[in-house]
């Protein structure tokens, strides 16, 4: 698999690290319910298909991105800069 | 035998290599395959289960009979190809799975046997009694399955990966691939062109049709010669494009020196990652074989494989050939084989209104249904409406039709469609991302179809990538229709062999079907069709129709061929090259390193780091020894350590504060400039992540430090806090680890050591318990902070780390003059036991700041990560595990870590563990073993008595709980 | 048809013209007590045990595809009970014992091997961390011995014993683990199951859970809906899909898992072999492939292929351990799809508020050895409503409460990590 | 007592020659990580042009030449190297000492190349990356960040602690070409 890092450009997979779904940037108010915050750390739609996940350039220029992927076909749509993506979702 | 004046192998050349130790002659360019069938050696291989013996069948990488071992020693590579394995001078091969010999194998027994050794027959048998599995029938079955032989040596030879890139991938160097590299590369386009062969031209090489009016080899050639000078294009030939993956990339091998007598420093094989825009797959078709009695016998081959061994190696496979065929392209090798003067016996044509298409003797509608001979080809049996023939011959060229090369483009999933009229599974546009099929490969059988298709799709790729092809000339060549009638298997009572190296017969695949594994997936697994060495190159297709045929459906019903990578074997020395020896991971060395080994201590791995585990002195002979005496030094007068491999990281910015009070469980942004604080730092879910002392340097800059381990991880989690989460911050990070070489310098006569060094006065006022600041060292700008994991009055001093052994070596020869001198990890880890320091033994991923007893450092005053999470019922309360210090008090004394917890008199069994035990060490200042434990409302229990249990090292010892700082709780020492 | 060698002979002799079918092919009923969603190991197994330990036959297994056709037999056939976690101990040991019975229980031979692991370690800390496991094993009755550096040298004298990046301690012993036949696991299953009057239906994939009231109704199918009084998810790999037809997010990301195996090759390695600085465990098939996996691809996929950077990352933890299977060669690799959870442990449990709903999932890549175990819990569940003591631990809300979460990696809640 | 002596990170590991390519250690002088605080980019450029000649490197460039270069070296982030960092910077940017923390290497001659595309997954063929692009990538298991300083000419840092495998990677790739290359 490759990546378009916004920084770097195209990309093999073994320079980045991979966390899960980009539902980590929706971090919960510290004193949401049990609910909210069990959904936020463990619970995943895990789709069969398009997905939006969060990758670690740790092997090039240290950028945290969302990338917009299908889970079934690997297919790449889109990848962004997550400090980007929070900001405008702030 | 050979045919004079023909094929492409230089005749004044001649080369001589063993085989079974026996000499065999060759000439350069033969193959290990072309030179036996030159020397008539027919038999040379035996299969995997009945042990039957084989013959070379094929002349490319899909050979399923012909596997031999090359190479002896720790050099010995089993399962090659002998058609693919090029001869050279001193070349050694020898046979496999025979004993003794391949020409008398005892096992051949299993032959007769048979009748037992069926589909399945292991999965109903072999179940009584209970035992006999592992002592006697597993070691059996064990013996006589395997075809070749590892060495059980340390593999001796190099080998290499690569990457590469291009804007176009052709795949298979045949007319239709040369035809695409032609014109992408005339266009300019950046080609690689890759072919598994050791010459490219495919197919031109083997067949005798001619190309643009000249031979097709020597189109092929000149072909070649074009490409080779353009700067643009780079040729791979003895590499096989093995998979395609994600985003247009390719695993490719290339076995590099495999033909060579002398490697001269080549490595055997390398591994390509090519990652190319778009690709065009022209990998050709595998001719399929004809089920019938005894088909497996030395002498049966493909047809097209014995056109190779003609036109290629000129080679007569045979002295009376006979064909047999479903198709056209058995009747050109008979026409090809009469031009080069070897006798064809007899066509047999399945078809009744097969063409007269030569002059040799046929017979139409007719079934070869059984073969003479058992380790060489005597004579074949065939059917007509009127009853049974006989024919002489030593040799039967097969052809059942042909099977385009779709593997690669099954390998995203993708699956190929059934074409009813040319009763093959082709591929469908799109299956592979950028990827189009073109020739044979897509059910092109026609030379000409193949040299239009190659320039189409690469015409198309180029389209793809903004260039243009410009006018193409395809040239002329055979462009015969395909005509094939659908013959898979001859009925009969015999066994008929479809996978011919795992011996599936058409009577397993039917036995499997009547047991009710009708999924063409039942099927594979249950009779093991298509998992051997050429994974079903040769068989997939004809066991489908068989499986089709015995459950009434109709081929596309009954399933499809899908394909996994590799394409072909490859090694694992190749894939993992580089790893063998210390390659794995990096090394990381501190800059104590050569002093450290110089002294004497063993270095043992931390992290990827390695650090001085203790230093012996004249006259210990354990590590105890000098363990205690290091601890003792420590405590004593002063001991110096190298602590560079903690991770340390600079956080500077306007927010850095916030930033470290979000991160921390504790608070940072009330720490005094010049101080430094201990930092707690917890994962989401509430666990801790990590701990470590941080100092603020200045308003807006903080200096973390982390553990050795955890040093990446927690650079990591501080730029996803950062970017993902708060990136409103102002706060720049990173790592410092590499700039400092940190020592610690520790014990009552520490401060006393360091003003020896150090420019400036070094003193309670100046650096007060926790405190930190810039010093000089000689001139030279450093950092000391005053922190102690020892609970001596301690600091740790760091320089650049150019100047890290210099400063090292200085300081411990200084305090070996003040009585003290160096310590390692095992001395660390027993001064920080005896203080009830923490480590990543204790905080292993399992545990809370509540059940490590710091649950009241989780600030109540600000949000951090892990907050909320670490207040779930759950992770609070008497139920958990909670840390404790235990000592010794029975007559046992020692203690293990990894032991379990248990109330005295009570049995150790898992209901009623009660914890476990995390370190250990035996302390020399308080004369007794010293640990660790994580035990069930352990802090309510201090004064309370538990049983430690080590089953694995015996050792049962009755311990007192305690607070876990034994030594020094009142902490007067540190601020000394 | 009772299996046997001399079955095999008598057959052998007639022609093995007496073979029956190992299971019936079943049409669906409009309606059963019970239906299983997934005829993969576990799904099989619970149905067998279902039948067998509580006398139920009114079942039907659905299965999309073909029985066995999902993580069973895409795996490296590993079977062990070393377990160090109160909740996981006794249940993989459970298993186990189940496993000991399981050629003479099923009449099948699944060619379960005890050949013996070793789980190598390379630190004193890493010693320390196995001797916790090996002497909970001990605690919980099955076996384990703790070999130093001469003891595993002993046993695997082929492994690179000079390399000095992860060089070889120790290793933790554990006689009793070992390998089987993975695609036997499940025929073995599905023909016991089949032989007891449970219904496998094959090509039958589910596409809505019928839900009136907070009651379970049944099923919707490619091949019609199936009313039915208890349904069971069985679905590892794809258990968040099909729990989002009842409605439910699950703690789990569904990821790749790659194996691999190589050509037939005489007796080489006669153990399990697990190598935890690589990722990387291998053995040796009965037929001489060798048989190895490595660490997930680590990003969410249900494409069922791994890539090449993992790939590679498993040789090299091969040739930096064990460098003379250099000249071995690949010959195929799959991906499974596994169903990763927050603290790398199972969940058997009833859905919350959906009464007659349960679902076993959240496999890891451990599911292959907890097939009998996990069957015999789950089937115990569904028959009684009740949670077996084995599987007890095995809570859905133990995230949501801390109570009770078994992280053996100490990894965290991050799935990819366990 | 003695002064302290200043050791490369290199030292005894270089330089090493095989076939055309020979990797020799470079003494690259002060090395500063420049980070620049929000929003104070283009100031920080102005500064850097006014102070040391160069401006911050757009992404995957350097700027400046041999002697004072400043490259890109990540996500906000470049690398001074060369002359003493202003100090006047700190206003603008994080600002750290880095001097010691790199093993810098220049590999030198036709082949670098081929040595680089055994190692590396990024295409590092002149078409594609020219003098003056820098790349932070890998070389095997090693974070590294991979400069162009002429026709066959790069600069290659990595972690000072791993100077040893980075120094054996290149060696080994380096034998390999040049036995290819000796037909």
């Amino acid at each position: 698999m490759r990546l378009t890092c916004p920084n770097c450009g195209e990309r093999d997979r073994r320079e980045f690290y991979y966390v899960g779904d980009a539902v980590a940037l929706q971090r919960p108010d510290a004193d949401a319910s049990d609910v909210v915050w069990d959904d936020y750390v463990h619970n995943r739609d895990n789709p069969a298909g398009v997905t939006r996940d969060l990758w670690y350039h740790e092997g090039g220029c240290g950028a945290w991105i969302v990338v917009t992927r299908n889970t079934v076909t690997h297919e790449v749509l889109g990848c962004e800069l997550a400090s980007k993506v929070k900001e405008a979702s702030a | 035998m050979r045919i004079a004046d023909k094929g492409l192998v230089d005749r004044t050349q001649r080369v001589t290599f063993t085989f079974d130790g026996q000499p065999v002659h060759g000439y350069a360019g033969d193959t290990v395959a072309s030179a036996l069938l030159a020397s008539d050696v027919k038999l040379v291989a035996r299969s995997f289960k009945y042990h039957r013996p084989r013959g070379v069948m094929g002349a490319g990488s899909e050979e399923a009979n012909a596997l031999i071992t090359v190479g002896s020693g720790a050099q010995q590579d089993p399962n090659i190809r002998a058609t693919q394995q090029e001869i050279f001078a001193g070349l050694e091969t020898r046979s496999q799975n025979r004993w003794p010999t391949l020409d008398v194998d005892l096992l051949a027994a299993n032959d007769f046997a048979a009748p037992f050794l069926g589909a399945g027959f292991y999965y109903k048998t072999f179940m009584w009694p209970k035992a006999f599995w592992e002592k006697i029938y597993e070691p059996v079955i064990r013996r006589a399955a395997g075809l070749g032989a590892l060495s059980r040596q340390h593999n001796p030879d190099s080998y290499e990966k690569a990457f590469a890139f291009c804007d176009l991938l052709v795949i298979g160097a045949g007319p239709s691939g040369l035809m695409a590299a032609l014109t992408a590369a005339r266009a300019g386009a950046e080609v690689i062109l890759a072919d598994e062969d050791s010459i490219m031209g495919g197919r031109l090489n083997g067949d005798a049709g001619d190309v643009g009016g000249m031979g097709g080899a020597d189109w092929a050639a000149k072909a070649v010669d074009e490409l080779e000078a353009m700067p643009n294009v780079r040729l791979m030939t003895r590499t096989t494009v093995t998979g395609a993956y994600d985003q247009g990339t390719f695993g490719a091998i290339e076995r590099v020196s495999h033909h060579l007598a002398n490697a001269g420093g080549r490595p055997k094989e390398c591994f390509w990652r090519i990652v190319a825009k778009r690709s065009v797959l022209c990998a050709g078709a595998i001719e399929r074989p004809i089920a019938f009695e005894n088909n497996d016998r030395p002498g049966i081959m493909m047809a097209s494989a014995v056109r190779t061994y003609v036109n290629r190696y000129g080679v007569a496979p045979g002295k009376a050939v006979t064909v047999f065929t479903n198709n056209d392209s058995g009747h050109q090798t008979a026409r090809e084989l009469i031009a080069a003067g070897v006798h064809v016996a007899m066509v047999i044509d399945s078809r009744r209104d097969a063409p007269d298409s030569g002059d040799y003797p046929m017979v139409k509608g007719a079934e070869v249904c059984n073969a003479g001979g058992r380790k060489a080809l005597e004579s074949v049996t065939y059917r007509t409406m009127i009853g049974e023939e006989k024919v002489a011959t030593d040799c039967l060229a097969v052809s059942g039709g042909w099977n385009p090369s779709v593997h690669l483009t099954c390998h995203m999933n993708g699956r190929p469609v059934w074409r009813e009229d040319i009763q093959s599974f082709v591929p469908t546009d799109g299956m592979i991302p950028g990827m189009t099929t073109a020739g044979a490969c897509q059910g092109s059988f026609s030379t000409h179809a193949a040299l239009r298709e190659g320039a189409a799709a690469a015409g198309a790729a180029l389209e793809a990538l903004g260039m243009d092809a410009g006018a193409i000339e395809v040239p002329a060549a055979e462009d015969a229709p395909y005509n094939v009638t659908p013959l898979w298997a001859v009925g009969g009572k015999g066994r008929a062999w479809l996978d011919f190296q795992n011996d599936v017969t058409v009577k397993d695949v039917k036995q499997a079907a009547k047991e009710n594994f009708r999924s063409v997936e039942h099927m594979k697994r249950y009779t093991t069709q298509g998992m051997s060495p050429d994974q079903g190159k040769n068989s997939n297709v004809g066991a489908l129709a068989v499986l089709a045929d015995a459950t009434g459906r109709g081929i596309p019903e009954t399933g499809t061929t899908t394909f996994r990578p590799p394409f072909v074997p490859v090694s694992i020395a190749a894939l993992g090259a580089g790893a063998q020896g210390d390659g794995f991971a990096p090394q990381r060395f501190t800059t104590s390193h050569k002093a450290s080994v110089d002294a004497g201590a063993p270095m043992i791995e931390a992290g990827l780091w390695y650090r001085p585990s203790y230093y012996p002195a004249a006259g210990e002979t354990t590590w105890r020894q000098s363990c205690d005496r290091e601890v003792t030094m420590v405590r004593e007068a002063v001991g110096v350590c190298d602590v560079s491999t903690l991770g340390k990281i600079d956080i500077q910015g306007a927010d850095a504060a916030e930033f470290l009070d979000f991160v921390y469980c504790n608070m940072f942004s009330t720490l005094k400039v010049g101080r430094v604080r201990y930092g707690l730092m917890l994962r989401e879910d509430g666990t801790v992540m990590d701990d470590g002392t941080t100092a603020r340097w200045g308003e807006s800059h903080f200096v973390m430090t982390t553990t050795t381990a955890a040093a990446g991880p927690v650079m990591r989690h501080l730029e996803y806090v950062h970017q993902c989460l708060r990136p409103e911050l102002d706060v720049a990070m990173i790592s410092t680890t590499e700039q400092w070489a940190q020592f610690a310098v520790a014990g009552p006569k520490s401060r006393e050591l360091l003003n020896t060094l150090v420019d400036e006065d070094i003193d309670n006022d100046s650096f007060p318990f926790m405190g930190c600041g810039e010093i000089t060292v000689q001139g030279i700008k450093g950092r000391l902070f005053r922190i102690s994991f020892s609970g001596e009055h301690a600091y740790e001093i760091a320089v650049p780390a150019r100047y890290g052994e210099s400063l090292y070596r200085m300081m411990v020869a200084k305090a070996a003059t003040m009585g003290g001198g160096a310590y390692g990890m095992e001395a660390l880890n027993v001064l920080r036991i005896e203080k009830g320091f923490i480590t990543h033994a204790e905080i292993h991923g399992r545990t809370t700041a509540f059940d490590v007893g710091m649950g009241r450092m989780v600030s109540a005053k600000k949000d951090c990560v892990g907050k909320t999470m670490s207040e779930r019922p759950g992770l609070h309360g008497d139920e958990r595990e909670q840390l404790v210090g235990l000592k010794p008090v029975g007559p046992v004394k020692q203690l293990t870590a990894g032991a379990h917890l248990f109330d005295v008199g009570a049995e150790p069994t898992r209901e009623n563990e009660l914890g476990y035990t995390t370190s250990v060490g035996f302390s020399p200042t308080m004369q007794s073993f010293l640990g660790f434990g994580f035990l069930r409302n352990g802090r309510a229990r201090h004064g309370d008595e538990v049983m430690m249990v080590d089953h694995l090292r015996g050792v049962t010892t009755r311990c007192e709980v305690c607070d876990p700082v034994f030594f020094d709780p009142e902490g007067g020492r540190v601020r000394g | 048809m009772r299996f046997s060698g001399l079955k095999v002979l008598a057959e052998g002799l007639s022609g093995n013209k007496g073979w029956t079918a190992h299971w019936r092919d079943a049409q669906p009923k409009p309606e059963y007590d019970m239906v299983i969603i997934g005829g993969g190991g576990h799904g099989l197994s619970t149905a067998y045990y279902l039948a067998k330990n509580h006398g139920m036959t009114d079942i039907a297994v659905l299965e999309k595809g073909y029985l066995g056709g999902g993580n069973v037999g895409r795996n490296t056939t590993i079977v062990r009970a070393n377990y160090f976690l109160q909740g996981n101990s006794e249940f993989y040991s459970h298993s186990l014992k189940l496993w000991e019975g399981l050629e003479e229980d099923l009449n099948y031979n699944v060619m379960h091997s005890q050949r013996g692991l070793i789980n190598l370690f390379h630190s004193d800390g890493q010693r320390d961390a196995f001797a916790r496991r090996g002497n909970m094993m001990i605690n919980q009755g099955d076996d384990a011995v703790l070999l130093d550096r001469e003891g595993v040298r002993k046993h695997l004298p082929y492994l690179d014993f000079d390399q000095t990046r992860f060089p070889i301690y120790g290793g933790l012993y554990h006689p009793r683990g070992g390998t089987a036949r993975h695609d036997a696991v499940a025929w073995g299953y599905a023909r016991g199951a089949s032989d007891r009057g449970v219904d496998l239906v094959q090509n039958c994939e589910v596409t809505g859970i019928d839900i009136e009231g907070g009651v379970v109704k049944g099923v919707q199918t490619s091949r019609g809906p199936i009313r039915a009084k208890k349904v069971g998810i069985i679905t590892a790999g794809r258990s968040g899909l099909v729990a989002a037809m009842a409605g439910r997010r699950l703690p789990i990301e569904s990821h790749v898992l790659q194996a691999f195996v190589t050509e037939g090759l005489k007796p080489v390695i006669d153990h399990v072999i697990s190598f935890g600085m690589g990722h990387f465990y291998i053995s040796q098939s009965d037929k001489g492939g060798l048989v190895f996996g490595g660490d997930l691809d680590f990003y969410a996929s249900y494409a069922q292929r791994g890539n090449l950077p993992m790939k590679e990352h498993v040789m090299e933890a091969g040739m930096t351990l064990m460098p003379m299977i250099g000249k071995a060669k690949v010959l195929r690799s799959w991906g499974g799809s596994m169903d990763m959870t927050p603290d790398g442990s199972p969940i058997i449990d009833k859905m919350e508020g959906i009464e007659g709903l349960f679902i076993d999932c959240g496999w890891n890549y451990g599911g292959f050895k907890a097939v009998p175990a996990s069957g015999w819990s789950m089937a115990h569940l569904m028959a009684t409503d009740q949670h077996h003591d084995v599987a007890a631990k095995f809570r859905l809300d133990r995230f949501r409460t801390g109570v009770g979460i078994m992280d053996e990696e100490g990894t965290g809640s991050q799935h990819n990590l366990h | 007592m003695a002064d302290l002596i200043a050791e490369t990170p290199c030292a005894g590991l270089l330089p090493v020659k095989a076939g055309g390519v020979t990797l020799s250690e470079v003494d690259a002088g002060a090395m500063t990580s420049l980070a620049p605080f929000k929003g104070q980019e283009k100031a920080l450029s102005g500064a850097l042009k006014a102070a040391h000649g160069m401006t911050f490197p757009a992404a995957n460039r350097a700027t400046g030449k041999g002697g004072a270069r400043a490259i890109w070296f990540g996500q906000g982030q470049a690398m001074l190297i060369g002359p003493e960092c202003d100090a006047a910077l700190g206003s603008l940017a994080a600002i750290t000492d880095q001097s010691d923390a790199w093993a810098v290497v220049r590999l030198d001659g036709a082949g670098a190349e081929d040595v680089l595309a055994r190692l590396a997954p990024v295409d590092l063929r002149v078409a594609a990356f020219k003098r003056g692009h820098t790349a932070r990538t890998m070389m095997q298991h090693l974070m590294v960040s991979i400069t162009r300083v002429g026709d066959n000419a790069f600069q290659i840092m990595a972690f000072r602690s791993m100077a040893v495998t980075l120094v054996h990677e290149l060696e080994t790739a380096m034998k390999g070409v040049a036995a290819r290359g000796a037909g």
